[in-house]
């Protein structure tokens, strides 16, 4: 295992000392039980927004921490669920009186803990809304499995859900603009190579040298289809006719592409794959109005990338282009 | 001859068993849970008994109830993952079913077990088939039942309920997963032991071998 | 070699196409000689500044081209200095009338090429000022070679540079500031696993599977020390102190702190660095007054990292807090 | 028996042999530079050469100095790095070097390899013993001028230049390289052949096969 590390069992912690120094100026660290709350603390008057999850989906944990998308965040160990007590916790610092969303990740594992966590906030008197995310296409849908994925897409509704809270909506508002958000988006993904997690000290999977996985999890939960190497244009039809056909896409619709590389993926890549989706969508008649790209959520060092689409309307967007000043997001401020 | 009823020694030593069995078979429930899941299992289970028996340490528990209560707040907070709240529910339902903090004979074991079933249900809505811990726990709770009722010693029942385990732990291996994260596979999870049933069968054999060694 | 991508020798092309229309309000892509410009053009009466080089080092190239940072950007092939007739393109495009900076980063192609542009752009009546930089330690300098190399610290300067001109500053004042800027840091890297050139196919070097490499090259040149695997804090540690003593850093000095990522190094570990560095530095007295994480300067997904120092006064902090609004780099607007 | 001068067949041939040679030695190059620079020597060249052969084929130069015109022109504005500059102030300055559209005669080949290597010194301000193609250079016209003074035919004048540039470059090897990506590696650019130095053993021996096949 060739990371820059020093005991495996200390790296969470001290990445996330250097990254609380780094951004003393946007975020806190909170210990027992650890989370990341705003530098600020909490806005009075103001819905707090938290999320929390598994490390390893960077710059998530912190990074998405401040003006403009969330107020407090849980970070699990990689890969695995913060628990109830930091949920609690991210919660209390989030509240300013106005009630708290939290923004879940369809994981049983995040689910179970952040019921939990709402449960024990309640019992402090703080009014919990929770929206869960689900925006993976490559699992399908069905009564008989705990449903969808989230996967890169929640980024996107992490930043739209923050505006909202930020220009004042109430509880409900904001968390009936959190379900629309995530009814809006579909993403599908797919990986070249697997991760490492420290603590694990293997590879998340194995691959051929000459495999690539469709419909991947950004845990490296094995995908949909194991296929040969394609070309690019290739592995983005694929991604993209799910996506579009999941959410009945039609010509004139204006629309976010966003692609996301999930961590070992240079950028000029993920631009390859934008080039091919952007052309497709607007021979379909499709306006792409708002472009994302970069490493929005990986899975540490996976190689691979992400495609999702979301679908605009004029809310949405002036969501999407507020001003948010996060580590891992910063714009118009 | 086996002892009549088990106490506070009987539940610290299951404890440190299972701690151990979870640490030695830490790479097997990643590789597992790398096939159908994300391959922390035995990370996120090592992680969090180490700290239910530092905290045990610490602690004076007086009877086995406050021994599962204790490991279960352990493990709710230090462990997250859907094992941390899951084997959460395990404990803290069975603790609340030793009555007091008296010691277990044959049928009060068989209750605690079928408590700690039911919290577990509670806790992940899964029924048995859905590829699941619930597949160990539910035979095993049956066996223990149907050994208590037959009158057998503490130890026997832990060791039938054990030897269910295991078998139900086999079962899941050509299941399609329907709950947690293996769900997400469909029919590719069919063909893999699920990681949790595996888990469950190293904890409930611990519970015996913990009963057997006291003689 | 597994990448997203479709021929080989089209990926540039299509990358640069896929960015140009994701940042369209930002960057406008010219053919024929290829370059990026600013969307709105030159800015009458300010000094223009340029760069440029081989491409893969994301996201250099029209990367950060925009207000705050470059005016435009020469991108050459993969690892590869672009030539003067791009050169020559770029300047062109960046001229508002008040002459034009060449910041040129310091290997042999990259000179030579910009020496020519510079040629054909004064033949063309443009003011043109160059400025040189080397912030790398790795390389010793002297006489006796090409000087040192340019790596990370190159971007900083490009910020602190950009500051300056979108100030008002001339192009005698623009340049002193880049000199000067130059002078104030100090990089070094290292690297644990290569990366593949798309055009060639092949790994840029061989490290054995429990080796890294000090003092690496951004290209894959060979660096200063090949040694076994050691824990963050030595590898933070060596090339802290070689950086430290380059600047002969003292007590009571005000810095920044720059950890850059190659490419497929996770930002988690990144922190981890940023977190001894920081802590090693406050030991030294040094105080870290401004910091940066993340990939910035890229050597496509090669894995590894560098640290860079840069001794801050009042003036270049202010030009590092200048709004930027480019894709590589958004802060303040 | 060899012919007395070379004209614009044998300048197009050299340069379209040069551009299979480097085409045929492209990863080899890259190998080279991958062990002291940064691996892009092969490809640098081998598209600038492609590129030079297609501008040939659209203008149809006249004689010799107008094709080393076209070719300099292009490898300066198709191959960027350090060899697309090099190598353009080489050809260009070799064009310049013929008089008018003549034919070259042994001494003129002479002549015309000494201006290019002047050019390729002003350019990057080499001289020998700093493991650059100026290593290979400066031999190969010294070789040429001593087979000139001889009253050698073309073909020998060009054979002549390449062997030496060849032993020039295997100079290369043990030196420490104070030009160019590889003196950033300081004493452990020592025990690698020069990348430029091979191409212009290459590129020469492509000159003399050129002009032997006009028999
Ligand atoms: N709804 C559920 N009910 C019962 N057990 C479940 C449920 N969901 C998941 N599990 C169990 O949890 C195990 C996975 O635990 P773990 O890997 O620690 O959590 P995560 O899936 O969050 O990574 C599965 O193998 C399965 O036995
Ligand atoms: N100053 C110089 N003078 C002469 N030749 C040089 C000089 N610098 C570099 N070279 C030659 O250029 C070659 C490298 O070319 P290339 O790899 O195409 O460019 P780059 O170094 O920009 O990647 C070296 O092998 C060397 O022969
Ligand atoms: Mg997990
Ligand atoms: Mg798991
Ligand atoms: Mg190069
Ligand atoms: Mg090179």
């Amino acid at each position: 295992m060739k990371k820059i590390i020093n005991q495996p069992e200390d790296s969470l912690a001290e990445f996330m000392r250097g990254f609380s120094k780094a951004y003393h100026d946007v975020v806190a660290l909170h210990d027992e039980p650890l989370h990341f709350a705003r530098a600020g603390g909490a806005t009075s008057g103001k819905v707090g927004v938290i999320s929390g999850g598994g490390s390893g989906h960077e710059p998530l944990g912190g990074g998405y921490v401040g003006v403009g998308m969330l107020d407090a965040a849980a970070p699990g160990q990689y890969f695995s669920s913060p628990t109830p007590g930091q949920i609690h916790a991210a919660t209390a610092s989030a509240h300013g009186g106005a009630g708290v969303l939290h923004v879940v990740l369809n994981y049983t594992g995040d689910v179970l803990n952040f019921e939990s966590g709402a449960e024990l906030a309640e019992m402090d008197d703080i009014e919990v809304s929770t929206v869960i995310l689900d925006d993976d296409v490559a699992v399908e849908d069905s009564t008989f499995t705990a449903g969808r994925r989230a996967v890169a897409g929640s980024i996107v509704a992490m930043k739209v859900i923050g505006a909202a809270a930020e220009r004042g909506d109430d509880l409900a508002k904001v968390t009936e603009i959190a379900k629309k958000t995530n009814d809006a988006m579909a993403t599908m993904g797919l990986a070249l190579t697997p991760c490492i997690v420290p603590t694990q000290g293997e590879p998340s999977f194995d691959l051929g040298p000459d495999e690539l996985e469709l419909g991947i999890g950004v845990h490296g939960e094995p995908g949909v289809r194991r296929v040969s190497m394609m070309p690019a244009d290739d592995i983005t039809d694929a991604l993209l006719d799910a996506v579009v056909k999941d959410l009945e896409l039609s010509s004139g619709e204006d629309v976010l592409l966003f692609i996301n590389g999930l961590g070992a993926t240079p950028l000029s890549e993920q631009y390859i794959m934008y080039n091919r989706a952007s052309d497709q969508l607007e021979a379909m008649g499709v306006n792409i109005t708002r472009s994302l790209v970069g490493n929005y959520f990986t899975s540490l060092e996976m190689a691979g990338a992400s495609l999702t689409v979301m679908r605009l309307d004029d809310d949405l967007t002036s969501l999407f282009d507020a001003p948010v000043h996060t580590a891992g997001w910063r714009a118009g401020m | 001859m086996a002892v009549a009823t088990l106490g506070a020694d009987w539940a610290l030593d299951w404890m440190q068993r299972s701690a151990k069995a979870v640490n030695e078979n830490r790479d097997e429930l990643i590789r597992l849970d790398r096939a159908i899941g994300d391959g922390d299992h035995g990370d996120n289970l090592d992680r969090g008994f180490r700290a239910a028996i530092d905290d045990l340490v610490t602690a004076s528990p007086d009877g086995p109830g406050e021994v599962f209560k204790l490991v279960a707040m352990s493990l709710m907070s230090k462990v997250g993952g859907a094992a941390g709240p899951l084997y959460g529910s395990v404990f803290l339902k069975g603790s609340k079913a030793v009555d007091g903090n008296g010691e277990l004979d044959g049928t009060g074991l068989a209750e605690m077990l079928a408590a700690s079933l039911a919290g577990l249900q509670a806790r992940g809505k899964a029924t048995t088939g859905e590829k699941t811990m619930v597949d160990a726990w539910t035979p095993a709770v049956e066996a223990a039942k149907a050994a208590a009722a037959e009158g057998k010693a503490p130890a026997e029942v832990l060791r039938a309920a054990a030897a269910a385990a295991a078998e139900g732990s086999d079962a899941t291996i050509p299941m399609v997963a329907t709950k947690g994260r293996a769900s997400y596979l469909g029919e590719r999870s069919a063909g893999h032991r699920d990681p949790g049933s595996q888990s469950t069968a190293l904890i409930l054999a611990a519970a015996a071998e913990a009963a057997e060694s006291l003689g």
